[in-house]
């Protein structure tokens, strides 16, 4: 069996997915960005590899994606991580039309038509407030682990309005309301609630159709899901392998240059199988 | 007529003050059935300054639209607008698209900076269904033919908002209209001199809601709110604090928010500001006799205010701030300007490069509408007035 | 005079050596810059002027040596010195967040009048239009800063959606008075402070070769609707619009511009475009980054994208472009007051008709796409243009680019930023697929026959 | 007065700090902390490690001056005075020739130009961008693997500080790692975050007008590297205040107009008025505050209904996947 990978090299963690000739997953790795980035793509290559349980020589193509592509040295092609987000998506999902993005440095939004062409996109500039990294922020402030932000905001009640539009000093805002008295879930909620609202009028830049299929490191906070879900007035779709989202797309991108274009369909039927 | 209360009743100042402050919070227009007496509709206008009394005569609510304030959540307006526009430019798209203005007759701007210029046009795209125009007031009020100009600028309007209700606007609803403004104006001159001579008697932020309620409702009746008002202030006991005297520049068409006025408020006297600079555009009364849109329009060139928005070679930026200091013998100057706003941060610029050769103290702020915290402004405002006084010791 | 240099000029075919127009235009900057620093010798009156409604015909007929500010700032761009400029202005008490030409210009002052080209001379007087009001308060700077006497010339736009102004219409009489008195005032000026008296024939002369001079660049332009392009708009088209504003109503001005026209059209005969294989056409909407435009361009043409058309073309001359505005030159001041009021219109005044012009613009050019750039520091370009782009976006299938950077300072550029834009868009491009050339030099050819 | 004793508080994003003096203006001791969550707290602690320090006992305390952005939660003080005033008349009083200076601080710089009294005569704040302060080297050397200790020694090594030019402290954190994938020791890196830290400093302080006799106050001071970098791009030497006062700046300049104050209370005979606890802290309620009763509702409505007015279109598909 031959196979192709995909590497998405983010601003905070690589993720590496390897599929097959039938657009199956055989292997994931997810590894946080450690100095350099060059052995950081390898890395995540390699666990991936193990992960599938294949050498190295059985993958015939690889496609890097993500803010660090051009440093995937060993891959066949780059390719930007708008195009990789909505081609995965619509993989995950083909009703998608919207795809919402947050990684750890930016948020994308990408308006998809429904032949599964990107449509539109937008991204935010030179500014870091409202990304994955506010998260991060606030898991260091209140000393909590990213995983457990999103259950413990929901308990909220009565949430704050978080007014720093930086994701630095989000930081000692939510400090400074901790030490009012309010209480860290009201705290936590304020700040998924300015996230959300951030990168809902990012997505409403493009316009926002049903179905929305959120993407990306953040995908996995259950808050932020709720939140965009509330903003949009409609369910929308998260994968558990959403975070995978980037890579999966580059490697559906060097499936077609290795195996030739296929119809989406049949991708799908292979993806819902596995 | 209203019956004179009591002057030391403070709490009914707190009552009159509370009225207009829900005014003042209260971004949507009146609908259908919720006209005041005697109006058929609402026109909506941007700051700086718009001839009111021609909407006002033609039975038309002129309401100033001033952007959505720090309660305001934009959702859809940034979408239309760069992040580099002012916010008062976009909270104001936000609330066209969000229909809080859906029941505006109609929507003018002035090209006062390009930001403004182009909110008619994203306006109309948005809202077909109004009346979005632009009322070129113009930029040359030094040329002779600029009376004549404004005056056919206005017969225009007139004829537009004519079309609009369907009758007439006659002179003599129009002169009607000038006397009844010309009444408003006078009031606020008189709520200003207080704040000029007995400044800890009414505070800028009192004063500036006091002044609000008037773009939300009719003249008449914002006449009656000010003259009890004003009343009722004169007579107030309050302490005179030991606190310096300034004036207020830059806030003539993003509103700073009132918590900015409030925290001013708390270390300095205002004793003279820029705000809502539109509604008293007129130093003296217009006349209430002869053609009452060319008396409208000849105010506009010989008797106005001054304002970053308006290029006049008559008055300098530095001329009319001293004068302004002079007046209102104040000691220092606050001069901010909102974020994003071109003219207004070079005025802001010009006017810190004269007192510096003046030799007068002043204080440099930058606000947003949409500002929530107020704590870097505390202090450096409260820095201000402890150099100002330096009464530490 | 100019027409019949014109008609003395041989027929035949033009060699494409003949005239490199990058390389003559850059030798007219030149020249201009060296007039400019030679003006106080020659003891010549200065006038600093913007490109947009402005009165250089008037200017002109009184021998003023014209100073474009906008063009002094962005060639601080385009030589990559705006930093520091900007830097002193910022460091003098500009806010960071005001037009860029302006910081770029207090810059300059700060420094003397120390330009990279050369030295400008000071103004003997100022004309800013309300335009872009922007001008306004850049030309109070001068007046207060250098004491330059300032003349504010005010331009009606369009007032509403539904109703266009129209020449001839009682509205656009109304304005044209209106702009006829402030030239009146003017011209009044310019007697008092050159000492000379106003002579109407020079102002018809000068007006006679604008129209000479808009002739030729309305074929110029018209001649980008052939595919594949020979020119790239936002590259070349740069050079070409610098001297259409700063040889407005000048012999040279004339001369290279119907040069060029000759050029182009040889150009398209042969079939040659501006980049060996010509896949996409693209639309550029909005003021270029002067210090990065190549890099821009570049990241375009390496995936087959050429700039057939900029809205920047039409508006950086004020809306001189459009056919019918033609100087009757039996009524020099009349006419000048009558074109002025109109061009106003046309050029972006507001946005009443953005999205208007825009769509015809597409069709005309048979664009595969459009690049919308923001600029921070310029409200007067970008603050409609988020709008624009949504109000096409539901309407027409076109698709589009965002980008946002500055005119001129370089600290909003951000090249990794900017690159992955550009690629993800051409990504979308590709995957959507391009027409036949074969089609697309029909439509190309279509629009253009009806130029 | 030599018993009488004055302590000044700076309460700080970053770190409290404390210093008492006695009727000779003399230092008896000092105190720093981390500020933490809970700014009363850190006051409180910041003065019971003070106490300690100069082994005196809380009572010979006669007047608490506090300043810095948490002035207003010392409940034990008897004034409170604004950072940048105190900061000016500390600077005077250590170096009297001092015209413009500067503060970095964890959250912000500012610059300031002051008179021969000490008086702010023009002061000029960074944006609310953290791109410009301490929190940006601490974010890098966070990176780094450094601690906040760490940094000033780290970078002195540098021989060929590397360009950071993101404008952002978050974008600024990549731009590190890339240099690092590039092989640039991380010295370089250090050092070239702080060269930019030292380019905004210095603009900001032009913007208040570059007036000879320039001083660093603030935690920076304890960074020579940083010094260093400020020095080399202002091309002229920077006065900083010796054995780490410079961090206490502000608690000096308060600690100093407390005992002015103390001074002119006992030559008019006056006696210490009570602290803000013991006043019940009511002191600035003189007037409604109309801003206030707006709060109660955070987030108003989209609409006057509550609901969003750009409808989006619900696939029948998209309910089902879900
Ligand atoms: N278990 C988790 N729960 C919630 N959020 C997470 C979790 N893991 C990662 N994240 C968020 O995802 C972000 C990284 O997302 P990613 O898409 O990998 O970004 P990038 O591509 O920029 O590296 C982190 O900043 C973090 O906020
Ligand atoms: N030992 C140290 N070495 C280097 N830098 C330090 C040291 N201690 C503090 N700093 C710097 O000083 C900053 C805090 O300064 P400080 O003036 O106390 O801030 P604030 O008043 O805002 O709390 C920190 O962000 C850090 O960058
Ligand atoms: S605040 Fe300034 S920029 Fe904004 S609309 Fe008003 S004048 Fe224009
Ligand atoms: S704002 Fe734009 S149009 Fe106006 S002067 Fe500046 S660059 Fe030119
Ligand atoms: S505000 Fe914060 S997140 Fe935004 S650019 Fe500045 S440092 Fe970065």
């Amino acid at each position: 069996m031959k196979y192709v990978a995909g590497v998405d090299v983010g601003s905070t963690q690589t993720k590496a997915i390897i599929i097959d000739r039938n657009k199956t997953i055989v292997g994931r790795a997810l590894l946080d960005m450690e100095t350099s980035m060059a052995t950081v793509a390898q890395d995540a290559f390699r666990a991936a590899l193990e992960n599938a349980d294949i050498t190295e020589g059985e993958v015939l193509r690889i496609a890097g994606t993500g803010y660090g592509r051009y440093k995937v040295t060993f891959g066949h092609e780059q390719v930007t991580e708008i195009s990789c987000h909505a081609r995965g998506a619509i993989a995950l999902f083909p009703g998608t039309r919207t795809v919402i993005d947050i990684g750890g440095q930016d948020t994308k939004a990408i308006r998809v038509k429904p032949d599964g062409q990107v449509g539109d996109f937008t991204m935010n500039d030179k500014c870091a407030a409202g990304t994955g990294r506010f998260l991060g922020a606030a898991s260091y402030a209140l000393e909590m682990s990213l995983a457990d932000l999103g259950p413990l905001a929901l308990k909220s009640q009565n949430p704050v309005r978080i007014t720093t539009t930086c994701t630095v000093f989000a930081e000692s805002e939510i400090i400074s309301h901790l030490a009012k008295g309010l209480l860290p879930e009201d705290v936590l909620m304020g700040v998924h609630q300015a996230i959300t609202s951030r990168c809902v009028s990012l997505a409403r830049r493009v316009g926002i159709e049903s179905e929305v299929t959120f993407t990306g490191g953040v995908s996995r906070n259950v808050a932020v899901v709720k939140l965009i879900e509330q903003a949009v007035g409609a369910p929308i779709n998260v994968s558990p392998d959403a975070h995978f989202c980037g890579a999966l797309g580059a490697a559906l991108f060097a499936h077609d240059r290795a195996f030739g274009v296929q119809s989406e369909d049949q991708a799908q039927t292979a993806l819902a199988a596995a | 007529m209203l019956t004179r209360l009591a002057p030391e009743n403070e709490a009914e100042l707190t009552d009159l003050l509370e009225r207009c402050h829900a005014a003042a919070r209260d971004n949507s227009v009146p609908g259908k059935d919720s006209l005041p007496e005697g109006f058929s509709g609402t026109i909506g206008h941007f700051p700086v300054y718009f001839p009111e009394e021609i909407a006002h005569a033609g039975g038309l609510l002129p309401v100033n639209i001033l952007g959505g304030g720090n309660k305001l959540e934009l959702k859809h307006a940034d979408a239309r607008m760069g992040s580099f526009v002012c916010s008062i430019c976009r909270s104001t798209t936000e609330l066209g698209l969000n229909g809080t203005l859906q029941d505006l007759t109609g929507f003018v701007t002035h090209p006062i900076c390009d930001a403004a210029k182009h909110l008619a046009g994203i306006w109309s795209r948005n809202l077909p269904e109004q009346l979005a125009q632009i009322l070129y007031l113009p930029q040359n009020v030094n040329s002779r033919g600029a009376t004549r100009y404004i005056a056919a600028e206005y017969q225009r309007l007139r004829a537009d908002l004519e079309r609009k209700v369907g009758h007439v606007i006659s002179d003599e609803a129009l002169r009607r209209s000038i006397r009844i403004y010309n009444e408003n104006r006078r009031l606020l001159r008189e709520l200003y001199a207080i704040r000029r001579d007995e400044p800890w008697k009414v505070s800028c932020a009192e004063s500036y809601l006091l002044m609000r309620a008037g773009t939300r409702m009719p003249r008449e009746e914002h006449n009656a709110i000010l003259d009890q008002a004003i009343d009722l202030i004169r007579h107030r006991s309050l302490p005179a604090q030991d606190k310096p005297r300034v004036v207020f520049l830059g806030g003539f068409c993003e509103q700073p928010p009132l918590e900015m006025l409030e925290t001013i408020d708390d270390a300095c006297f205002v004793v003279d500001d820029d705000l809502l600079v539109g509604l008293r555009w007129f130093t003296q009364d217009v006349p209430e006799s002869g053609d009452p849109v060319w008396a409208l329009a000849e105010s506009f060139v010989e008797r106005s205010a001054a304002s970053p928005v308006q290029h006049d070679e008559r008055k300098t930026k530095e001329g009319y701030l001293m004068e302004m200091m002079r007046s209102s013998k104040a000691d220092a100057a606050i001069l901010t300007a909102a974020k994003f706003c071109e003219p207004g941060l070079d005025e802001q610029l010009a006017w810190s490069k004269h007192l510096d050769q003046a030799g007068i103290q002043y204080l440099v702020l930058e606000f947003e509408e949409k500002m929530t915290s107020f704590e870097q402004m505390a202090m450096q405002v409260e820095t201000f007035a402890e150099s100002l006084l330096f009464a530490l010791a | 005079m100019t027409t019949e240099i014109l008609e003395a000029a041989p027929a035949g075919t033009v060699a494409a050596a003949d005239f490199d127009p990058r390389v003559e235009g850059q030798r007219l900057i030149k020249d201009w810059y060296a007039g400019l620093a030679e003006a106080p010798r020659r003891g010549q009156h200065v006038a600093n002027v913007f490109v947009m409604g402005n009165a250089v015909e008037i200017l002109r007929a009184f021998d003023f040596q014209l100073v474009f500010p906008e063009i002094n700032s962005l060639q601080t761009g385009v030589r990559k010195a705006s930093g520091e400029y900007i830097r002193l202005s910022e460091d003098y008490g500009m806010s960071p967040d005001v037009c860029s030409y302006v910081k770029a210009d207090v810059g300059l002052m700060l420094k003397e009048n120390e330009h990279p080209v050369g030295r400008i001379p000071k103004a003997h007087l100022a004309i800013a239009s309300n335009m872009c009001s922007t001008f306004i308060k850049w030309a109070e700077i001068w007046e207060r800063w250098l004491k330059v006497p300032t003349f504010v010339l005010d331009l009606p736009g369009q007032r509403a959606t539904n109703w266009r102004v129209r020449p001839g219409d009682a509205q656009h009489a109304a304005d044209s008075r209106w702009v006829e008195a402030q030239f009146r005032d003017l011209i009044e000026k310019c007697e008092k402070i050159t000492g000379k008296r106003f002579d109407i024939d020079r102002l018809a002369e000068v007006e006679e070769r604008v129209n000479q001079m808009v002739f030729h660049w309305n074929n110029v332009m018209a001649l980008n609707r052939m595919c594949p392009a020979p020119y790239n708009a936002m590259l070349d088209g740069l050079t070409y619009i610098g001297i259409m504003n700063v040889y407005r109503g000048a012999p040279e001005g004339v001369e290279f511009m119907r040069r060029l026209e000759r050029q182009l059209k040889a150009k398209v005969a042969r079939g040659e475009g501006r980049v060996a294989e010509e896949r996409f056409r693209l639309l550029f909407s909005g003021t270029p980054c002067y210090v990065s435009m190549r890099r821009l361009v570049e990241l375009f043409e390496t995936w087959g994208g050429v700039f057939a058309y900029s809205d920047y073309l039409t508006f950086a001359a004020g809306g001189m472009d459009a056919g019918e505005l033609v100087y009757d030159t039996s009524r020099p001041l009349e006419s000048l007051a009558e074109i002025t009021a109109l061009a106003a219109q046309r050029g972006l005044s507001n946005q009443f008709f953005a999205h208007e012009r825009l769509e015809q613009q597409i069709r005309d050019y048979a664009v595969d796409g459009i690049v919308f750039h923001g600029i921070k520091s310029c409200r007067f370009v970008s603050s409609g243009m988020a709008d624009t782009r949504d109000y096409l976006n539901k309407r027409l299938a076109v698709p589009s680019l965002y980008i946002e950077s500055d005119l001129i300072d370089p600290r909003y550029w951000s090249d990794a930023q900017i690159k992955n834009r550009v690629d993800a868009f051409f990504e979308a491009l590709n995957q959507r697929g391009v027409p036949p050339p074969g089609d697309r030099k029909t439509i190309a050819a279509e629009a253009g026959r009806a130029a | 007065m030599p018993h009488v004793h004055v302590a000044g508080i700076d309460i700080g994003s970053t770190y409290t700090k404390a210093i008492a003096l006695n009727g000779n203006r003399e230092v008896v001791g000092t105190a720093v902390r981390r500020t933490g969550f809970k700014l009363a707290q850190a006051a409180e602690g910041v003065f019971e490690e003070l106490l300690k320090a100069s082994r005196l006992e809380r009572s010979v305390i006669a007047y608490v001056a506090a300043t810095g952005y948490g002035r207003y939660t010392a409940p034990f003080r008897h004034t409170q005075i604004t950072e940048l005033t105190a900061h000016a008349q500390a600077a005077v009083h250590l170096f009297p020739e001092t015209r413009t200076l500067l503060d970095i601080g964890g959250q912000d710089i500012k610059a300031l130009k002051i008179d021969a009294q000490g008086r702010v005569k023009a002061f000029r704040l960074n944006d609310k961008c953290a791109a410009g302060t301490g929190a940006f080297l601490e974010k890098t050397a966070r990176y780094l693997g450094l601690t906040t200790d760490d940094i000033g020694p780290y970078a002195i090594r540098s021989t060929k500080p590397v360009e950071v030019s993101s404008v952002c402290a978050v974008f600024a954190e990549s731009e590190v790692i890339n240099h690092l994938a590039n092989g640039i020791p991380a010295e370089d890196i250090m050092m070239g975050a702080m060269v930019a830290l030292g380019g905004r400093a210095v603009q900001l302080m032009r913007r208040v007008g570059l007036e000879p006799g320039y001083m660093l106050a603030g935690g920076m001071t304890r960074n020579a590297a940083m010094v260093n970098a400020l020095e080399d791009n202002l091309k002229s030497k920077l006065k900083v205040a010796p054995d780490g006062l410079g961090q206490l700046n502000g608690a000096l300049g308060a600690a100093l107009l407390g005992l002015r104050r103390v001074e002119k209370l006992i030559a008019e005979g006056r006696p210490i008025p009570p602290t803000a606890a013991q006043q019940g802290q009511t002191d600035t309620a003189a007037r409604r505050r109309w801003s206030a009763q707006a709060v109660k509702k955070r987030v108003e409505p989209c609409t006057v209904t509550g609901s969003c007015p750009v409808v989006i279109k619900v696939l029948p598909q998209a309910v089902a996947a879900a």
